[in-house]
């Protein structure tokens, strides 16, 4: 009921009523809290207006230790409340469920450019399945963006140098805005365009309509036309570690500690080599700062994390795979706990899943440093 | 007014002082341009900043304007984007840092603050006049910036914008503000040496004025926030002119950092707007209702509980910028702890109008209005505060509407509050009362209806720093922009009647509100050296029951 | 002497000892502003020293342990020959006062000149980012020239910022030292000489602080 | 505060020489434990013997043993609000990367 009323913004994610409901809730303590001060203070100034010709003679009251620490003590436990209230949506929001779609975005002055794992790529708009948890890894190619999407009730600063998340489940098809709302410069306030929520089945039918090759498949291309294949092959040759099954494990770095191989990494191991040296392996790899902008990276990282045991590319001339048969790609029609990049339809991937061969409990990841 | 037996009783009563006394005072004892500009008196200094303060409110609320008026339409018909994004950089710039910040402690401060403790002046008065000049380079400086092309990185200056993207006047921005940091750290820093060391023989901690105390716990802050501010912008200045990365993810900085030491000043700030405006409130509420404050030392406690809790809680405006999430959570908790203070604050405020003796003019008004607006804004920061609230409304016009609340509500009431009611001790004449208290109920009124609307806005989606929007949101802009209009009635009224009064108005005598403060004890405008004789102290500050029951009925025959 | 004393006193203040008290409270207020300037920058310096050690390490081996260790005592001595200067002014002894003051500011100078032939060394050996770097000299595992720079970068900022305050206190001891001269101070008035006495035995706290942070956060084999 | 404090407050020149010889002893010793090998524990060491030195000087030559109960308050403030700084500035830094997406 109360979503209908006119002030609040359509609802259509799973986190957005709970949202709301923190909002009316507090709209009502803190409203009856402004009404109770502001009834006492015009109720007091107007039973104790002086009256003409009276004297201004008060009584000469100092204080009251009781009432002190009763409006000290019970806003305090109020705020406690609210406070552990608005952390949990908010712990909600931060961790996204491990069947999340996952699609990339990028944003740059002023444009929201969205690219997903099949290959699909979007400018200023983004086109997700009703239904599905949606995880977006989003980063920036000039100063700091925002995504923010009213409706669903999310917002994340988008920043140059590292990936965000940001999670949501569409609940209703339509379009909704994406605004930019940390200020970027001269069209701030043009950086927007819409998410489209489609029936699952309607989805699929535009991802397959709009085919171009997937994301780890353009990744793979990359690979192999930079050359990175000469080191990371899987052969006993290689001078760098096989990058299969590598993304979400433990590595083992020279000088004792372990990372863990998020995107991150993946993306901190392209751009800066020398900064996290594999254990066992010589710092020799260049940097390609400077060489790749940002979409490429996210072809790079999403063909790692789609390697799955004996997916390495064998000869450089595998460039151009052969064109696969297409395969159900609707996130509903497949099974649980396989995440949609993983099993896409690269060639030379097969149909088993190639999720990480183990999942790290959260919080058990050894601290690292900033960005 | 022969009777007085004020609460404060100067060794020898303050009776009306004698003729020659009330002829010369801080106004007419010299004359002349260079008697002004090297004056090391703290009551000609408040005049220079109030002057150059309200010129500078001037040209803020003149962008401000210009922003509104280019919001009535959701195409932005009325400026380019680049000129829109000026105007509110000119205008969260010139507000925050060149009149929010410095004016109270700068004018009312510094006029008030030796006479509220009875001394002959502040401690340093060559440092008070430097702060002025320090304050003018950096306002000259702004100014020649913001009409020479202006800078458009809006007043928090967020890297890598405003290190690397903007094609602006970065730099000279940051060093004008750097400048006006300067001045208000001198400010604090003489605030904090008269209060220890200036106080008048019998004026103990507990018998200081809450005016006093909150100057002092702002003073605090000042002190200790200011430097990170200057600090972190001198490492942008360099960032830029030098082109290196210390904040530039490309060279391995983290722009957090900035977002942290930049806030780590400008949540304090907040509070270096809003504690003085309550010290001020303290001193009106319990002048016009004739009582002692309800809970003296916990008002006076949650100031200086306000001025460290104040430092502990930056990092809520960077929820959704990409920290950490258990920081997030600290930082949450934390923010929750900072509203038990002011609290507080209004609680005792309320309760000291209980049993009161209460008359509605100007200054009264003005608090009372200060007390309903700075409640509501305060209770939209809970909101604000809680982490998945914030998500939603971070960045929009919700947070606008807040912090407006806050510093346009509170704080600019509470000025005017604080203006209206030392006005006479100022100047020593009287506004007319009429005009006075229809200003109030203007500026409230406009102000309500200027921000209300803001808040449904921002919960609707609408972001700040919006040169164009979505046609959805015109209805509530307009209507914002109607209310601003009454504002800007509401502003222009006590600029005329205010100036009007120093040629035409009554004159006030010493006291003319019965006030118990030391400010009242000397004569309207003060001698030069505030007081005749050096004035004892023998009890707290709000007597008022105590000199209502010796004086009888005519205390306040005005 | 009485008329001297009332000529130094600003009208506002019950008595000499009173004003001097409140100067040296002021001085002190400062002091702790001050210690925020610097702390800023040292968070940052701490955030980044924290995330990339091995750079930093790398990047402040590099640096002149010789001058820098030099110009340590130098400063120590300066801060002796001030505190001796108070000492001298408390009990009148003007000569000794004017000796002190003057010494001190010679070793402000002296400190400065060191700083400057260091700074140059730096400049030869390609350790100034944005002017004269040279990346590929940084090779070592985990070393990396952008974190280098990050180093270098906070080196040049907390030293430069302890460069500019040491200058502003040259320049004032030695107009004390002129002043002492004219034999403004007496063993009743001299707040001047104390309070910035404080000031530049500051100075020197900060540089106590940088030398660790900047010289010595690795191992070393070499001086320079 | 008092006369008699004042008088006290002339210390005598041999005491400063003394300070002034530890000083100097402790920078040669921080500067040649650069020269050991003492893996991540350089600026540990080297802090607090900084620390010590900081002290030596605040407490003698800026006579901080003798002044009053505001002035180590001042400076008790400067330190304080710098530990703040740091160290809810670093509660972000060190745990960026407990919660894994």
């Amino acid at each position: 009921m109360f979503a209908q009323m006119s002030f609040l913004p359509e609802q259509a994610s799973a986190v957005a009523g709970k949202v709301d409901a923190l909002f009316l809730f507090l709209l009502a303590l803190t409203g009856a809290v402004a009404l109770g001060v502001t009834v006492l203070i015009i109720g007091f100034a107007i039973r104790y207006r002086r009256r003409p010709g009276a004297e201004p003679a008060t009584p000469r009251i100092m204080g009251s230790t009781w009432m002190e620490v009763l409006w000290s003590t019970v806003p305090m436990v109020i705020f406690v409340g609210i406070f552990v209230w608005g952390a949990q949506i908010y712990l909600t929001m931060a961790q996204p469920p491990d069947d999340a779609l996952e699609i990339y975005v990028v944003g740059k002055q002023w444009m929201w450019k969205i690219q997903h794992p099949q290959g699909q790529r979007e400018i200023n708009e983004l086109h997700v399945p009703l239904g599905r948890p949606v995880k977006l890894t989003l980063t920036s190619e000039d100063v700091i963006h925002d995504f923010f999407v009213p409706a669903f009730r999310t917002k994340i600063d988008v920043l140059p140098g590292r990936y965000e998340h940001v999670w949501f489940q569409p609940t209703k098809t339509g379009r909704y805005r994406i605004y930019c709302a940390q200020y970027c410069g001269t069209n701030h306030s043009g950086m927007k365009g819409y998410v489209d929520v489609m029936e699952p089945a309607d989805f699929d039918a535009w991802l397959n309509n709009r085919a171009e090759g997937s994301l780890a498949l353009e990744g793979r291309k990359l690979f192999l036309k930079l050359q990175c294949i000469t080191c990371h092959s899987a052969n006993s040759r290689a001078k760098a570690p096989v990058l299969e099954n590598l993304y979400g494990q433990m590595v083992s770095l020279r000088g004792g500690q372990a990372v863990l191989a998020d995107d991150n990494y993946l993306r901190e191991s392209i751009l800066a080599p020398q900064a996290k040296v594999v254990l066992g392996w010589e710092p020799i790899m260049p940097t390609f700062q400077g060489q790749l902008d940002e979409e490429d990276l996210i072809k790079l990282i999403a063909f790692i994390k789609s390697l799955g045991p004996g997916q390495t590319p064998v000869r450089t001339e595998d460039a151009e795979p052969p064109i696969a048969p297409s395969i159900p790609t609707s996130p509903l029609l497949l099974p649980p706990g396989n995440a949609l990049p993983n099993s896409e339809s690269s060639p030379t991937i097969r149909q088993t899943p190639a999720v990480p061969s183990y999942t790290l409990p959260r919080g058990a990841v050894e601290k690292a440093g900033p960005p | 007014m022969s009777s007085v037996i004020a609460p404060y009783r100067p060794q020898s009563a303050p009776e009306p002082a004698p003729v020659s006394q009330l002829d010369v005072n801080y106004l007419n004892a010299s004359y002349g341009v260079k008697s002004w500009l090297l004056t090391t008196d703290h009551k000609r200094i408040a005049l220079l900043y109030l002057v150059s303060l309200s010129l500078m409110f001037i040209i803020g609320g003149l962008a401000a304007t210009l922003i509104r008026l280019n919001l009535l339409t959701p195409t932005g018909s009325l400026v380019t984007a680049d000129t829109y994004n000026k105007l509110f950089s000119a205008h969260g710039i010139i507000m925050v840092f060149f009149f929010l910040v410095p004016v109270v402690p700068s004018v009312l401060g510094n006029f008030c603050l030796p006479l509220m403790i009875g001394a002959r002046d502040l401690a340093f008065p060559r440092l008070n006049l430097a702060s002025w000049y320090v304050y003018m380079t950096g306002a000259a400086l702004i100014l020649w910036v913001i009409f020479s092309g202006g800078v458009d990185t809006g007043w928090t200056f967020y890297t890598p914008f405003s290190s690397k993207a903007s094609h602006t006047d970065v730099v000279p921005a940051l060093v004008a503000i750097v400048f006006a940091g300067f001045s208000s750290i001198f400010t604090g820093l003489n605030f904090i040496v008269s209060v220890h060391r200036l106080r008048a023989p019998g004026m103990t901690w507990f018998r200081l004025p809450l005016f006093v105390w909150s100057l002092y716990a702002t003073s605090v802050i000042m002190l200790l926030a200011t430097p990170v501010l200057a600090a972190v912008l001198i490492l942008v200045g360099v960032e830029r002119l030098w082109g290196i990365g210390i904040f530039d993810p490309a060279l391995d900085g983290d722009p957090l950092l900035f977002q942290h030491l930049f806030w780590f000043y400008s949540h304090p700030a907040v509070y270096i707007m809003i504690l003085p405006g309550m010290g001020i409130i303290s001193e009106v509420i319990t002048c016009f209702s004739r009582k002692n404050i309800f809970g003296y030392k916990f008002v006076a406690f949650a100031s200086v509980g306000i001025a460290v809790l104040s430092f502990l809680v930056w990092a809520h405006h960077m929820f959704v910028a990409g920290q950490s999430a258990y920081s997030a959570l600290i930082f949450s908790l934390l923010s929750y702890l900072v509203g038990v203070p002011s609290a507080i604050k209004v609680f005792n405020w309320t309760a000291t109008l209980y049993k009161g003796s209460v008359t509605f003019h100007t200054p009264m008004l003005f608090a009372l209005g200060f007390i309903g607006l700075f409640t509501f804004g305060g209770l939209t920061g809970l909101m604000l505060a809680a982490l998945g609230l914030n998500v939603h409304v971070h960045d929009t016009y919700f947070v606008i509407a807040h912090f407006h609340f806050i510093m346009v509500g509170g704080m600019v009431m509470a000025y005017m509050a604080g203006l209206h009611y030392w006005w006479p001790k100022i100047t020593g004449r009287l506004y007319p009362e009429m005009w006075g208290r229809v200003a109030a109920m203007i500026i409230f009124i406009g102000f309500i209806l200027t921000f209300i609307p803001q808040f449904v806005l921002g919960y609707q989606g609408m972001v700040r720093r919006s040169h164009v929007y979505d046609p959805q949101f015109q209805v509530l802009n307009v209507l914002s922009t109607a209310g601003a209009s009454i504002l800007a009635v509401g502003y222009a009224l006590p600029l005329t009647y205010l100036i009007y009064s120093l040629f035409r108005g009554k004159k006030a005598g010493p006291n003319p509100w019965s006030a118990t403060g030391l400010e009242w004890q000397t004569p309207s405008p003060p001698p030069t050296h505030n007081f005749a004789v050096q004035p004892v102290v023998d009890c707290g500050p709000y007597e008022y029951s105590l000199q209502s029951a010796e004086l009888g009925a005519d205390v306040h025959g005005n | 002497m009485a008329t001297r004393n009332a000529s130094v006193r600003w009208h506002h203040f019950d008595s000499l000892q009173h004003q001097q008290e409140s100067t040296t409270l002021g001085m002190w207020v400062f002091l702790a502003t001050e210690v925020l300037v610097f702390g800023a920058i040292f968070t940052g310096y701490t955030v980044y020293r924290v995330a990339y050690t091995p750079s930093f390490e790398a990047a402040s081996r590099q640096l002149n342990l010789l001058i820098g260790g030099i110009n340590t005592i130098v400063l120590l001595t300066s801060s002796l020959t001030m505190a001796l200067s108070v000492q001298a002014a408390k009990s009148g002894q003007r000569r000794k006062l004017v000796r002190c003051l003057g010494l001190t500011a010679l070793m402000g100078i002296a400190f400065l000149g060191l700083k400057a032939v260091e700074y140059y060394g730096d400049y030869r050996d390609k350790l100034v980012p944005g002017l004269s770097f040279d990346p590929v000299q940084w090779t070592a595992p985990d070393v990396h020239p952008s974190q280098v720079q990050l180093f270098l970068i906070f080196y040049y900022c907390l030293t430069g910022l302890h460069a500019v305050h040491l200058t502003i206190g040259i320049v004032i001891i030695a107009i004390l030292a002129w002043m002492a001269r004219r034999n403004v101070f007496s063993p009743h008035y001299y707040a001047p000489v104390e309070i910035w006495g404080l000031y530049w035995h500051f100075v020197d706290l900060i540089w106590i602080f940088l030398l660790p942070l900047l010289y010595l956060i690795g191992t070393r084999d070499r001086w320079l | 505060m008092s006369k008699i404090k004042t008088t006290e407050q002339i210390a005598s020149a041999s005491l400063y020489y003394a300070v002034y010889i530890a000083l100097v002893i402790l920078t040669i010793g921080t500067v040649g434990l650069s020269f050991c090998n003492l893996q991540n524990w350089h600026t540990i060491v080297g802090l607090i013997i900084a620390t010590c030195k900081a002290t030596l000087v605040a407490l003698f030559f800026m006579h901080l043993l003798h002044s009053a109960r505001i002035t180590w308050l001042a400076l008790f403030a400067g330190l304080f609000w710098l530990a703040i700084l740091m160290s809810l500035t670093l509660t972000d830094y060190l745990s960026r990367s407990w919660l894994q997406y």
